[in-house]
């Protein structure tokens, strides 16, 4: 996979997030601000328009994504998937095509950026519950890229799906206590559609 | 059915919002180099600590009704409910750096403090000295154990407003930021939402609340409180707020207070001015002097209809920085 | 089901307001003789115009956020939605009947005006002379050639500033009344209303609208307008209130303009800005100069969801009235 | 009829507006500001107060009502029926006990109260159109005080009907022009309403 590669997952995840929208706005409303899916879709409507005319390695690319979605959303999804993308970006440095190896190295420093930016831990009912198991099956999957991506969009799935039973530690959402329960955490759901539309993409 | 709104497209409300904001009060308030960064025209000045407020939209007043002469020098705006990403925090940083440096203040809340924290990284390259207070003035938030976990709410106005006048009197960054710190260790509010928001993006209720129900603790963004309860009268939920309040405050009798009776939007001044009686009972009650009062809209989650009580447990100190003269565009003090 | 208000009993919403709002703003307001006559505490003086104004209440802060200095020296409320009786204007004019005689303002209904003049009849006996002016300024209530017929609305604001202003001038009885109905006439409002305001003793919607539509020329108690359409963008909907406002008023380029974007009462900041920024590239499309603006909820209805355009037309007289330094609990200029 | 008989009808009056109170308000919510029946009920619950120790003469009875009626309401309806309790007690003005052409006389004088006070005409759509039929009914009707002011009451509940298909031309309705059609006026319902009261308490 070169940087045009990447730039054609990124899009797909950029059409995910608008069909997507509505349905995290809702999730979010039920434990958060009920915003997740605008600053999602927006974030990458940023995206898509900084990654239109450009052309460049995977490492360009995704810093690119990095600063557009930031500045498009700020909010808590903009620095956490800005540092995501920084990260993978660091991940493939120097490479211009991608191998599955790679791919695993990336969604692995994703996980880790979104850890170190916001100092949660796992448990905490936030997108690291689904980016922390992403990043762990990246690593162990065989196989194609796709296979790779689909064994994380699976664990982050799993993870997503979890959240329902834990009750929130950070974020705005921390506050409800046991009235958390129940309720996924918007910022795991997004994480897992955008792993299924990469690993769709390839 | 979407939920009605005068607007244009959801997605250029923000900046259709601060196009109108600037043209009404060209005399407060200019645009930096960010198109989200909005410094007072009279503030900023050399030798003077910069104050910088910021957060999401949808709260108006807050934050930029508190940008002028006297409170703070630079607002950086983020999208509805959004903190604004670093790029306009740190073009106001760099518009009010006077040479003695700059107080970041604003709400406790993950998105802003990530954003806030990498401008004030970025300023720091820049040899901008930065200074960050949270408000965290919502007592029903968390517990007493965890207040620094607590998030900031309709108060964060009291203790912008003692920054601004720490810095507007003279004093250096490390005064200001004590300054900063004791006015918002001494804010106590409570909140109480009756109806929801709806985003201008998405015009859906972001979340139900039964035809007699009211949410106790709501958050100013729409977050789920501590409790789901019947709407009760006017006293008796000024009540259930004044006893965790004044519990919290351990005030003697005699002490003075300033308060604020604040609606969330929707919420009249007829019902703010109602609890404002049932307020002012309980404070006299408690043996406590009202120094001053605001009653009205200053902290709002757009549409949604509730009310919040802030008292603002004053000293001798914090009295000085409260009548202090500020000259702000919509809001008016000292 | 009862909507949500935060009241105890509806019957006691006003006197209990009022309370409220007299313990939040003493050093502007006190009480007259009759507990429904308020009266600035540093406005009415020997030798000066007394200034009246008054009305029903739900409308906050109109009636009592324009009593101060330089302002209104006094305001009647009424019950909700309902002029006051005579008592209490009678005893407001007492008090502020600085042998100048006084000068009554209120919007143009019919109950205000049977009750009022007859408070005036009341006055004169006392030897206290009373001349009145009616505000009329909502232009979508009668037609051009019937605009004695118009109800005030929220412009009345203006017309209120320029009488308050000539009497603290000094200005005589004659002189007041004139500039009163000078600023009245060259004061244009349209309004537009997209929710239904409940009154506290009966908790029902006073009227039904579909979620889709919104009520062109809605008064300000919730009385039907000129027209129900499907709800418009803000732009579309300024612009049909400008196109109106811009060709009753009839200024050429050049002409000064003060304007007012009213929040009817739930409609927040954001829509009003929104708004704004649309008022004011007709207003510059037209070749007018904007010298002052104001934005928020200055003339409500309750937790009406809607809101008004006001222009006033400035001339050298009138901007010297809106320019005067006035100084009143709710409500800021000069 | 003596001092305490008009205060009696006058009670039964204020225990009619109370009942009727929600229908009156909603009626003025359709062309008007929804207010009409807290007016009504709240100006004779002053009534009923002001009367509640008084033993007088018919006048003193009903000057007492005219001033608790205004100052407890004020609005339109309070000076409208201020000055017709006023009249009405100026028609029987030294009388200890009323009879047939007194009780005509009253309600003669009530009607002219209002088109004094109000200065409206007949098909206005105002109360009015209720009073005016209803004062001439009354001189005209004869028999019993029931029977004079049952002939007002139906004269008055003929006149309210016929407003609905008035155009208003004063009052808050007056700015709906063509859009007051099919509505009955709120005052003019209340003053069939009071008249029914009064016949029924006698
Ligand atoms: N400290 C954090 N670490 C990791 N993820 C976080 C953290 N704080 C919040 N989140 C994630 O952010 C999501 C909310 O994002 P979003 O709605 O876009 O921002 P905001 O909370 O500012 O409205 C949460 O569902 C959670 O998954
Ligand atoms: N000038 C008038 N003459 C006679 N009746 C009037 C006049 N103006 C209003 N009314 C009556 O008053 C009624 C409204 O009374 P109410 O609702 O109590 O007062 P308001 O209009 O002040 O809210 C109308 O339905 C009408 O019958
Ligand atoms: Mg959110
Ligand atoms: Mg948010
Ligand atoms: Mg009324
Ligand atoms: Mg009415």
């Amino acid at each position: 996979m070169d940087g045009n590669g990447v730039k054609s997952m990124l899009l797909a995840v950029a059409d995910a997030m608008d069909e997507n929208r509505d349905m995290l706005c809702v999730l979010d409303g039920e434990i958060g601000d009920a915003d997740h899916g605008i600053a999602m879709s927006g974030g990458f409507a940023g995206v898509r328009e900084a990654l239109d005319e450009l052309e460049g390695t995977p490492t360009e690319v995704l810093n690119t994504a990095a600063k557009a979605f930031l500045n498009a959303v700020g909010a808590s999804s903009g620095p956490l998937y800005a540092t995501a993308f920084m990260r993978a970006g660091m991940a493939v440095k120097g490479k211009d095509k991608l191998g599955p190896a790679d791919a695993a190295a990336m969604v692995a420093a994703m996980a880790e950026g979104i850890a170190h930016r916001g100092k949660a831990q796992q448990g905490d009912k936030t997108m690291l519950d689904a980016w922390a198991p992403a990043g762990a099956a990246a690593m162990e999957a065989e196989g194609s890229i796709a296979a790779i991506l689909t064994a994380a969009a699976e664990a982050a799935e799993a993870g997503a799906q979890a959240t329902a039973d834990m009750e929130a530690k950070l974020g705005r959402a921390a506050r409800l206590g046991a009235r958390s329960l129940g309720h996924k955490d918007p910022g795991a759901a997004s994480a897992a559609i955008m792993l299924r539309a990469m690993a769709a993409a390839v | 059915m979407q939920t009605k709104k005068i607007i244009n497209n959801g997605d250029d409300a923000v900046d259709e919002m601060l196009d109108g904001i600037l043209l009404a009060h060209r005399d407060h308030l200019r645009r930096g180099d960010h198109k989200r960064a909005i410094i007072a025209t009279n503030g900023p000045r050399d030798g003077k600590v910069g104050l910088m407020i910021g957060g999401g939209s949808g709260h108006e007043p807050t934050f930029l009704g508190f940008v002028g002469k006297g409170l703070a020098d630079a607002a950086a705006i983020g999208n509805v409910f959004a903190s604004p990403p670093p790029d306009p925090a740190l073009s106001c940083a760099q518009a009010i750096n006077g040479g003695a440096g700059v107080l970041f203040m604003y709400g406790n809340y993950a998105g802003d403090v990530m954003n806030f924290d990498m401008a004030a990284e970025m300023a720091a390259m820049e040899d901008i000295e930065v200074r960050t207070v949270l408000t965290t003035d919502d007592i029903a938030s968390a517990p007493r154990d965890e207040a620094e976990k607590r998030r900031g709410v309709a108060g964060n106005f009291f203790s912008f407003k003692a920054a601004g006048a720490a810095a507007d009197l003279g004093m250096d960054l490390d005064g200001c930021e004590r300054v900063a710190r004791h006015a918002n260790a001494r804010t106590y509010t409570m909140g109480v939402a009756l109806s929801p928001c709806s985003l201008p993006q998405t015009r859906r209720w972001n979340f139900d609340i039964g035809a007699d129900e009211m949410e106790i603790g709501m958050g100013i963004h729409g977050e789920p409180g501590i409790a789901r309860g019947p709407l009760g009268t006017a006293d008796e939920i000024v009540d259930a707020m004044m006893d965790r309040i004044l519990d919290e405050m351990g005030a003697s009798a005699g002490d003075r207070v300033a308060v604020l009776v604040n609606s969330l939007g929707a919420t009249p001044l007829m019902e703010l001015y109602i609890m404002n009686r049932r307020v002012q009972a309980r404070l006299a009650e408690a043996g406590l002097e009202t120094h001053r009062t605001w009653v009205g809209p200053y902290c709002t989650s757009l549409e949604m209809a509730g009310a919040s009580v802030t008292v603002h447990h004053l000293d001798d100190e914090l009295t000085r920085m409260l009548d202090h003269p500020c000259d702000c565009a919509m809001f008016r003090a000292g």
